[in-house]
Parts: structure tokens; C-alpha cells; sequence
């Protein structure tokens, strides 16, 4: 689905701007993301991208400018069942299986229709691992439970933080074919990477954060 | 149900957390000890004598439980916390109010309410006569609820540091101050002959207060510390 | 080698300990069976009343004989885990934590049945005499050395720490044992003794001899029925396992 | 001094452990105030009558100091586990018991000590005689090392654990009962007009013998619990 | 240098096993290290790198087989300065500045001549944070410091897990210069990647972990 630019963007930030103590963690940042697009935010070290995810759904509160869902302003109370956040911390229980996990996901959160968790646990390659505690799960399986998760609840916007950390080749192609089937359903999402390897199907738009000097 | 809905998202929640809860079943034993080696711990530290021990058993015993079950809020949100799972929480388009209410309950039932359940043996190891014993039970049982729930806003102020365990004790503790008051007053009362039952009604009454406002309190002390 | 250091190494081997215990298991059994019956028939039958406490007395036959076992299943539990420490054989870290349980059983029928005892007697439940006291603290250890135990993952570990801690505890057996004679308190003192004179008329001292022989026997048993188990979960990826699988559903899948 | 030496390893061990408690500060004061309220609890739960509380002063701030000192135990290699020194720890060429030791030293130092320190205090809340305070505060003295040499081992076997802090207080109980024992009869012996010196001289000889083996026992336990 | 394999090689495991609960985590295993050598552990997610490395350093005890270090069999008490592990954690004080986490790592192990803490954070592209509290540095800005570690002590065997995990593109140059650097100096190093970039400096010996099956 090509981004259609004449409604509301799906999430549009305006001169936003984060700052900690006093120190600018990113500058004046004017995004805005329509529904069919996917967005990658490059950046070094240290350049703020975890914090801009942050402010973007709401958990941390911009120092300047504001940000726009569907044209009206966010609130944490305004989300509802709209956007999903990965982060550096996945949200799993590590004592719960993977399909007690994607359950309570879906208790949570709702679910997309015509897919259930043991399809969605199949798609991102860990069929065989439903009855699987999490603790006992690499890094990188860890991650795909988290990629499921996001296969099953229906969110429209995506946040996604590194997806591609800690996992092999063939994990960063799931995520890429993941990103793909999102956005031609008509989602969007935003993800940031170091740049050592990013989100390689067509010629997204990046947007690059500077260190602040 | 349909998923999705806050009725189903409250099931979700109390269904995972009783799952983890029964699989870290050893850990939920542990205010358990915690209170009865605490209570063990007096007649060494006082010598074995019947009398003393049987004037200040309710209030130990008081002392004790909530000292346990103080302990053990410390690990309310703290998982959650750890994992990212709070986020996801707090993201999620239910009533944050709602969610933390059921948390809360399942808390109490699973670490407070045996510890009550075990009261009576504590009773007997400091020679609580066992006129007295229905009056501690009763206090107990209001007085407890109401800690879970004043704490839990504690609780989620804290939630964002590291080793919060002091700290929240020095909050929480002279908010339940009135709470062992007129519970522990209660027993003594009732040792010493005396009418018991104003203290066990004013319990009663915050008790009621606490669990419209506590939910509603720890929600917004919750988006306060994370945010 | 020294045939019986070869015998020791071969029992230390998983499949064989596993199929020799197998063996012994329904002997075990029916011996303390019978001899558990023989006792109590002795004890709560055929002995006479005593002449202050009256029938109370019988309750004997249940708390000593737990008493000392529950003192006898630490020091085994303590002995293997120095074991596990020393040279690492698996059986015996098998076999420390499979006493564990069991001796916190029996360590809480003794303050249970001498707490029924001192009603009577002593006209309370409970006082904070030194050899209750150090028998409740016994509980503790084991409870202790169990929830070390379950609370680490790594199964392997987790024994080896808990066989530790089961070490250091050690010092309270002494403490139980002689606090009778270091501190004078309301616990009866030592009235049996294997070796010298005991203080107590024949009739009632054979039933509970023979109650501590089938104690000791059961405990063995229960003991071995536990390790069988635990082996089969700590070798569950070894050939012999998958072998006595395999034929056990015949060979099906 | 040659960096990578012992001395030099125990030395930049010191200085750093000091430097982060320094940071830390508000952690360091938590004990205390954590034994300031369970000994102003225990009026609240008795009721004010000064006979009472005088009979039961010097075994309840034993036990509240011993609880205290307990509790922040917890956190004797927690951070350490938690960032990955305390593997950098083991891995490095130096005897671990001796590293334990400055690490031990340094927690009895600082948050057990000032404990000691405000003892008076806490004798004067409730109405200890003043005669049984110097025997109290040796009692002390004694005691509290002994509790932190003995928990040392204990938390090094419970490390690896989430959540360890209710199972650490159930290991160590036990076996600091003869501690509280004889240092809290020596308190009430002291109250009642009794000799007090034969229990202290115990917890004296009790001291060193942990002085000697508890390192040990601790850097065992440690590398059974890490590898 | 090149490696000279006539002498004892640093390190040597000799049908390495490790099993967790009776699940085996990698199979029978020969790995041998010469000074000068770089090796490469590659392998998926969950394949068991990290446990290898913690095995190879006496972290965790090998099911079977064994380890030699210099010939002589490994206990953690013999390893006196001869071995580093950088793992997944770093073992930094979040609360102390970088310098002075560097400054107990050397009164810990001592220092290499010709270099001081200064010069290594300058030459980990960190001059100007010496005073900074870690705990206000980026994920990668941290992984940095480790690396200044490593510069500064004495060891002849460095064991890395996923250095090249959060960094940025120069980051990862970094790490191989300091490889490089390492190896010519007569070091030998083994590192783990699950392969998406890697140690790019000459060809590197690799070793492929596979997934137990
Ligand atoms: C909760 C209360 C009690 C506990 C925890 C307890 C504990 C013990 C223990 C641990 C032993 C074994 C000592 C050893 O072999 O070294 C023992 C032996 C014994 N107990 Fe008790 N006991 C309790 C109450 C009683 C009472 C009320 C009586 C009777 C008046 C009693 C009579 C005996 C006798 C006769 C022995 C055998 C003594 C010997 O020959 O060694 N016990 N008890
Ligand atoms: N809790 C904090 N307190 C103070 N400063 C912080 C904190 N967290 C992050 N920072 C600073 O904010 C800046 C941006 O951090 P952020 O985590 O957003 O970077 P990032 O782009 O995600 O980096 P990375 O690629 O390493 O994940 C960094 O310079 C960091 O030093
Ligand atoms: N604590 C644990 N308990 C049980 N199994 C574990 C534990 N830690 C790791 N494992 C299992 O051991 C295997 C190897 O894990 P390891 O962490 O060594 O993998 P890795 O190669 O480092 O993976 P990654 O690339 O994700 O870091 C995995 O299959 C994992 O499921
Ligand atoms: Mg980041
Ligand atoms: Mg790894």
C-alpha cells in the first residue's frame, strides 16, 4: 500500500525536543509518519533514539513541541490498542511459557483476525518451543517471542527499538519480511538501529540523529 | 469474552500472575518464615518467661506480620519492572486503576493471607491466652488489606529505584502507624478485659476508604515514577 | 585398586546404583513394614502402663524413634554433601538432597509429637527449653537447606550449594544432642544408650529398638525411592536412561 | 605501591566500595532509620506503660539491630552480581577470601556501626536503665560482626537468586540465634543484677573463630554459587 | 607475529562438553589458541557461544573434556592474571566516572607498560568523559570503556562475548584495530558473533557452533 499523504499522518511529532537536565538529548525534530510507511532513525551511540522512541508513545514527556496520533494530541490515556512499543526490555515473563506469554498478550491487548499465537509462534521459526519456558530461550528466540507478540496484537503504529539486535542473519530477515507485511497491511512503524545493519527492503526513509554537541 | 476488552485484560492479568506466583511457590513461603522466625526470635532475645512473653504477644505478632508483608510488597511491581512488562502495562489501553486493584488483591491473598492463617500458631508460641486470639485475628484481617493497599501507592512511587526496600519501609511505615494502633490497641484491650470494638470499627471504615482511593492513587504515583 | 574403593566407584555410577536400589527397594520395604508392626504392636499393646504417666507414655514409640532419626538423617544428608563437595560424585548430591525432605519430616513429627506429649506432662505446648529450641532451629536448617535447593535453577549447583549449607548447620547436631546435659531444662535427659546401662525397664525399651531398626529401614527405602527418581531427571539425556524408556513402552515411541 | 599486587588490589577495592557507598549515602542511612521505626513501633503496639517497654528494651533493639543489619546484608554483592564485577571479581589472580574480607569490613563499617552508635537512642525510647546500657553496646559490638561474617556466607550462597532476601533471613536466623541469645542474656542479666561477663566472653570467642573461617567459608560458598 | 605452534598453545580445551539439566549445550569440542592467533566463535542464537566462553574461562565447569591454559589444567585459582573476559555485562560501576572504574581495574590487575587510564579512554574515542558518570553514557559509549579496559590490563588471552554488540560503525572498526593491535603484540583473543558482522581484519579462524540438536 503506498502512503497515502492527503489524511492525518498516523504520528506526526512537531519541533520536538528532549531535554535532561538541562542537556539536549535530541533537537527540534519535525516527524511525521502516514500509514503504509515504515521509518528508520539512524544514529551513533548515544544519539538519543531510545529517548525519542519514549517521548513518541508517551512514556516520557517531550521538553518542547508536541505529538500528534491520528491528528489529535497523545496522552498515555489516549493509546488505546493504537501503538505497540518494543524496547531494549521486552515485557515477557521469563517463568511463562511462550504460548503463556502470547496469551496473556493477547488477554491484554486484543488480536488481529485470522491469526492465533501457535500460527504467530510458528511465523517467527519457533514452532516446537510453545511449551518452552522463556528463561530457557537465547537472546535472539527471546526476541522472536517479542516479534510475535507484535504479529498478534493489533496496533496500526509500531516502535520498535533495535529489532534487529541479537539476531542472526536469518533473524534479521524475519524482521525485515515482519516490517514488509506490516506496512503493505497498512501499518506503520518506526525503528531505530546503530546503522551496523538496517531494515533493507526498498529505500525506506531514514531520518539521522546528531549527537547533541 | 472477547480479548481486549478490560474484563478480559483483567482475566489475562490475574490468570498470568497467579501462573508465576504458583511457579515461584518457594518464594511465596518466605514472609511465611520470615514472621514466624521473627516471632521465634523474642523469647530468645527476652528470656522464656510465660508472662512477659503473653504481654506483648499481640503486639509482636502486630509487629511481625506487617514487618513481612511490608517486605514482600517490595516485589509487587518489581518483576514487572524488570522486564519491561510495567511498560507494557502502563501502555496498554485499559484503566491502569483497574489493573493495579487486581494486582493488589492477588498480593494480599497470596503472601498476607497465610500469614494470618499461621497466626494462631504464633499466638500460642508467645502464650497469647485464647480469649484474646479471635480479637487479633479480626484485627489482623482488616489491618493487613489496609497495608497492602496504602503500600502499594508507596510501592509505586518507589518503583523506578534501585534497592527501594529501606526506603519504602520508611515511607510506608508511619502511614500504617494508626492501623497498629487500634489493632494491636484492640488485643491489649481485649487482654485486659476492656472494650474492643471502636478501634476494630475505625479500621473497618479506612479500610473501605482505601480500596476506592489506593487503586486510583498507586495508578497515578505509577505513570508519576515512570514517566 | 582396593576391591572395595572399586565397589564404592562402581556404585557411584548412575545406572548401577539406579538398578542395584531397584533391587533392594520391595526388601526394604517389607522389612520396615514388618518390624515397624512388630514394634508398635509392642509398644502400644504388650508394654504395660507406665506407673506416673499412665497410657500418655506411649506416645514414645513414635517421637523417639523420629527424634533420632531426624538428628541421624541431617548427620547422613551433611556426610554426603561433604561428599559432593570434596570429590563431586553425583549420587551423593542425589542423595543428600533426597534426605533433605525426609528429615524435615521426621524433625517436625518429633515437635509435634512432643508437643501433644508436653500438654500432659509438662502442662504446655511449647516452652523455650534448649533442646525444643535447637530441634525447632533443626527444622529451620532443613527448611533452609530445601529452599536453597529449589531456588536455584542449575540442579547440579543448586545441590552442591545446599550440601554447604547443610555443612555449616553441622554445629546444632551437638547442640541437640547434649543440650540435656549442658543446660538443665524440662526435657527429659538421656534414659537410652546403646552402649551402657539404659534407664528403662526392658519391656519398654525392646518395642522402641525395634521401632528405631524400622525407622532407620524406611528411611532407606524412602530414601533410595527418592534418588531413583531424581536420577532419572538429572540423566534424563543419558544412553541408560533412554534404554530403560525405551523398554519400558517396549520400544514404541 | 605496584598496581596488580594484593595490597594494591585491596586497597583500590577499598577506596572504590567506599567511594560508591559515598554516592549512595541515602541507601547507607536506610538501616537506621529501618531500626528507629520498629523500635517506635513497639510503644505504639504495647501501649506507653515504662515498665513494660524497660523489660523488653535491651532483647527488642537486639532484635531490631540484628534485623536491620540483616536486611541490608542483602545488598552485600548484589550490585556487584547485578553489573558483572563480582564475576571480574573471581576471575582476578587474588586470594577471593581476602577480597570478602575488605568487602565484609567495609559493610560492617558502615552500615552496622552507625546502628551502634545510635543504640542509645533507641535504650532511651524505651526507658532501658542506664546501667544495662555499656553492657548492651558491648553486646553489641560483639554480636553484630559475628552477624555479618556469619550472613556473609549466607548471601554468597544465595547470589545467584532473585529475590534472595526472604530465603537469606531464613539461613541466617538460625544460625545467629546463639549470638542473640547470649548477647541479649547478657543485657537482661545485666537488668536483673546477674553476672553478664560468661555469655559476652563466648560471643568474644564466637568472633574470632568467624574472623578466621567465614572469609573462607564466604569465597567457597561464592564460586559454588557463581560457577 | 605470526603464531608459532611448536610451544604449548595458550589455551587448549580437548572434547569440551557442556550439558545443562542432561540437555547437552555444545558437543564434543577441540579448540586450540596460539599467541597471536584471533579466533572466531560464530553460531545462531542459542547456540551456545556465551556458555563456551564462561566454560573456557573456569566461569562454569565442562560436563567433559577439559581446559589447559599454558599446557596446565585450568582452575579459576590459577588463572593469575593471564585471562580477561568481557561478557554481556561489563563489570563497570554505573555511579563512578570512567576514569575512575579504570583506575580500580588496574589496581586490580595491574597495568601494561606505556599506557595509562587517560591514554586508553582517548584512544577508545572517549577524551572529554573521563570525569562522567557511566550510568549517563550511552549503551555503546559504555561497551567503550570495557574495551579501554582491556587496552589497560595485562592479560595475554581475552575472551569476548558479542564485542561488536551495540556499537556503532565506528565502534566495530574499533574493536578490530584493537584486535589487530592485540594479536601483533603477541595476545591471543576468541570471540563470539552470531555472524550479521564480524571480525573483518585478515581471515580470521572461525568455529561454528551449531544448535544441539
Ligand atoms: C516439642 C517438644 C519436644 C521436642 C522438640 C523434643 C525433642 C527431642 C529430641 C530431639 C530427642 C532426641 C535427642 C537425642 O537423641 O539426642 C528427644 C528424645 C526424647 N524425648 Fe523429647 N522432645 C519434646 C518433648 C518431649 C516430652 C514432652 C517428653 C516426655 C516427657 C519427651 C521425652 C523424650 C525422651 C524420653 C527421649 C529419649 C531420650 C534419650 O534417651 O535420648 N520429649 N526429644
Ligand atoms: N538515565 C539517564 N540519565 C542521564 N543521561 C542519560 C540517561 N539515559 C540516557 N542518557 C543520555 O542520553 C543520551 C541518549 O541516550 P539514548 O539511550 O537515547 O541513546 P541511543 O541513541 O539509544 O544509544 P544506543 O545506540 O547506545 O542505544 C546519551 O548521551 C546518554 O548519555
Ligand atoms: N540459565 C539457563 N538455563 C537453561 N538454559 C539456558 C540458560 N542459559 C542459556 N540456556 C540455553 O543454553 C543454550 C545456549 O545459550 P547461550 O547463551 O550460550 O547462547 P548464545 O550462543 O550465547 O546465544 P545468543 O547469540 O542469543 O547470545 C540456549 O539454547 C539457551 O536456551
Ligand atoms: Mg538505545
Ligand atoms: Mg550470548
Amino acid at each position: 500500500m503506498e502512503p497515502n499523504h492527503d489524511i492525518a499522518p498516523l504520528l506526526q511529532a512537531r519541533a520536538l525536543t528532549y531535554t535532561r537536565n538541562a542537556e539536549p538529548i535530541f533537537g527540534p525534530l519535525d516527524v511525521s509518519l502516514h500509514a503504509g510507511e515504515v521509518v528508520l532513525i539512524e544514529g551513533d551511540n548515544g544519539s538519543g533514539k531510545t529517548t525519542l522512541l519514549k517521548v513518541l508513545c508517551g512514556l516520557l514527556e517531550p521538553s518542547s513541541g508536541d505529538v500528534l496520533l491520528h491528528g489529535a494530541p497523545l496522552t498515555l490515556a489516549r493509546l488505546s490498542h493504537q501503538v505497540a512499543l518494543l524496547g531494549h526490555l521486552l515485557g515477557l515473563k521469563m517463568e511463562l511459557s511462550t504460548l503463556q506469554n502470547l496469551h496473556f498478550a493477547v488477554g491484554m491487548g486484543g488480536i488481529r483476525p485470522g491469526i492465533t499465537p501457535r500460527l504467530a509462534l510458528a511465523s517467527v521459526g519457533l514452532e516446537g518451543y510453545e511449551d518452552q519456558p522463556l528463561r530457557t530461550l537465547s537472546a535472539g528466540q527471546k526476541k522472536r517471542v517479542a516479534l510475535a507478540r507484535l504479529l498478534l496484537v493489533p496496533a496500526a503504529l509500531w516502535l520498535l527499538d533495535e529489532p534487529y539486535a541479537n539476531l542472526d542473519r536469518t533473524g534479521i530477515e524475519l524482521v525485515n519480511r515482519v516490517l514488509d507485511h506490516h506496512a503493505r497491511r497498512g501499518g506503520a512503524a518506526l525503528i531505530t538501529s546503530h546503522g551496523a545493519y538496517a531494515y533493507t527492503s526498498g529505500a525506506p526513509r531514514r531520518i539521522a540523529l546528531k549527537t547533541a554537541a | 469474552m472477547k480479548p481486549g476488552t478490560t474484563r478480559a485484560a483483567c482475566v489475562a492479568l490475574l490468570r498470568r500472575d497467579l501462573t508465576l506466583i504458583w511457579r515461584r511457590r518457594g518464594d511465596a513461603l518466605n514472609p511465611l518464615l520470615f514472621s514466624i522466625i521473627v516471632v521465634a526470635l523474642f523469647p530468645f532475645a527476652l528470656g522464656p518467661e510465660q508472662a512477659t512473653l503473653a504481654r506483648i504477644a499481640a503486639g509482636t505478632i502486630f509487629v511481625a506480620l506487617l514487618l513481612a508483608s511490608l517486605l514482600s510488597l517490595d516485589m509487587l511491581f518489581r518483576s514487572d519492572l524488570e522486564d519491561g512488562s510495567l511498560e507494557q502495562l502502563v501502555l496498554s489501553p485499559h484503566p491502569l486503576s483497574l489493573l493495579l486493584a487486581c494486582k493488589i488483591a492477588i498480593h494480599w491473598l497470596t503472601t498476607t493471607l497465610p500469614l494470618i492463617v499461621i497466626a494462631p500458631l504464633l499466638a500460642q508460641m508467645l502464650y497469647l491466652p485464647d480469649t484474646v486470639l479471635p480479637v487479633l485475628l479480626i484485627a489482623l484481617a482488616l489491618a493487613t488489606p489496609l497495608l497492602s493497599l496504602i503500600g502499594s501507592v508507596c510501592v509505586a512511587l518507589t518503583v523506578g529505584m534501585r534497592r527501594s526496600g529501606m526506603l519504602l519501609t520508611l515511607l510506608v511505615l508511619p502511614l500504617i502507624v494508626p492501623a497498629l494502633i487500634f489493632g494491636a490497641g484492640a488485643c491489649n484491650a481485649a487482654q485486659a478485659g476492656l472494650p474492643f470494638t471502636a478501634p476494630l470499627l475505625w479500621l473497618g471504615a479506612w479500610l473501605v476508604l482505601a480500596l476506592v482511593l489506593a487503586p486510583l492513587a498507586a495508578a497515578a504515583a505509577l505513570k508519576i515514577s515512570l514517566t | 585398586m582396593n576391591p572395595l574403593l572399586l565397589w564404592f566407584h562402581k556404585l557411584g555410577s548412575p545406572p548401577y546404583f539406579y538398578r542395584l536400589a531397584g533391587r533392594f527397594l520391595p526388601w526394604l520395604y517389607a522389612i520396615a513394614l514388618i518390624t515397624g508392626a512388630i514394634g508398635l504392636y509392642g509398644g502400644l499393646v504388650v508394654a504395660p502402663a507406665d506407673y506416673q504417666q499412665h497410657d500418655s507414655f506411649r506416645i514414645i514409640y513414635v517421637h523417639v524413634p523420629c527424634a533420632w532419626m531426624s538428628l541421624f538423617v541431617y548427620a547422613f544428608m551433611a556426610a554426603n554433601g561433604f561428599v559432593a563437595l570434596v570429590w563431586r560424585i553425583k549420587l551423593s548430591e542425589v542423595l543428600a538432597m533426597a534426605s533433605a525432605p525426609i528429615g524435615a519430616a521426621f524433625t517436625f513429627i518429633t515437635l509435634v509429637t512432643g508437643s501433644v506429649w508436653g500438654k500432659p506432662t509438662w502442662g504446655t505446648w511449647w516452652t523455650w527449653d534448649a533442646r525444643l529450641t535447637s530441634e525447632l532451629v533443626l527444622l529451620f536448617l532443613y527448611f533452609g537447606v530445601i529452599g536453597l535447593y529449589s531456588a536455584i535453577e542449575d540442579t547440579r549447583q543448586a545441590a552442591r550449594a545446599a550440601a554447604f549449607l547443610a555443612l555449616v548447620g553441622v554445629v546444632n547436631l551437638p547442640i541437640v544432642h547434649y543440650s540435656v546435659n549442658w543446660w538443665n531444662t524440662l526435657h527429659q535427659a538421656q534414659t537410652v544408650s546403646l552402649m551402657g546401662q539404659s534407664k528403662m525397664d526392658a519391656s519398654m525399651l525392646w518395642p522402641l529398638l525395634t521401632l528405631a531398626f524400622a525407622t532407620h529401614v524406611y528411611f532407606f527405602a524412602s530414601l533410595l525411592t527418592r534418588s531413583r527418581v531424581a536420577l532419572l531427571g538429572l540423566e534424563s539425556g543419558k544412553e541408560w536412561v533412554r534404554a530403560l524408556v525405551n523398554a519400558r513402552t517396549g520400544g514404541r515411541q
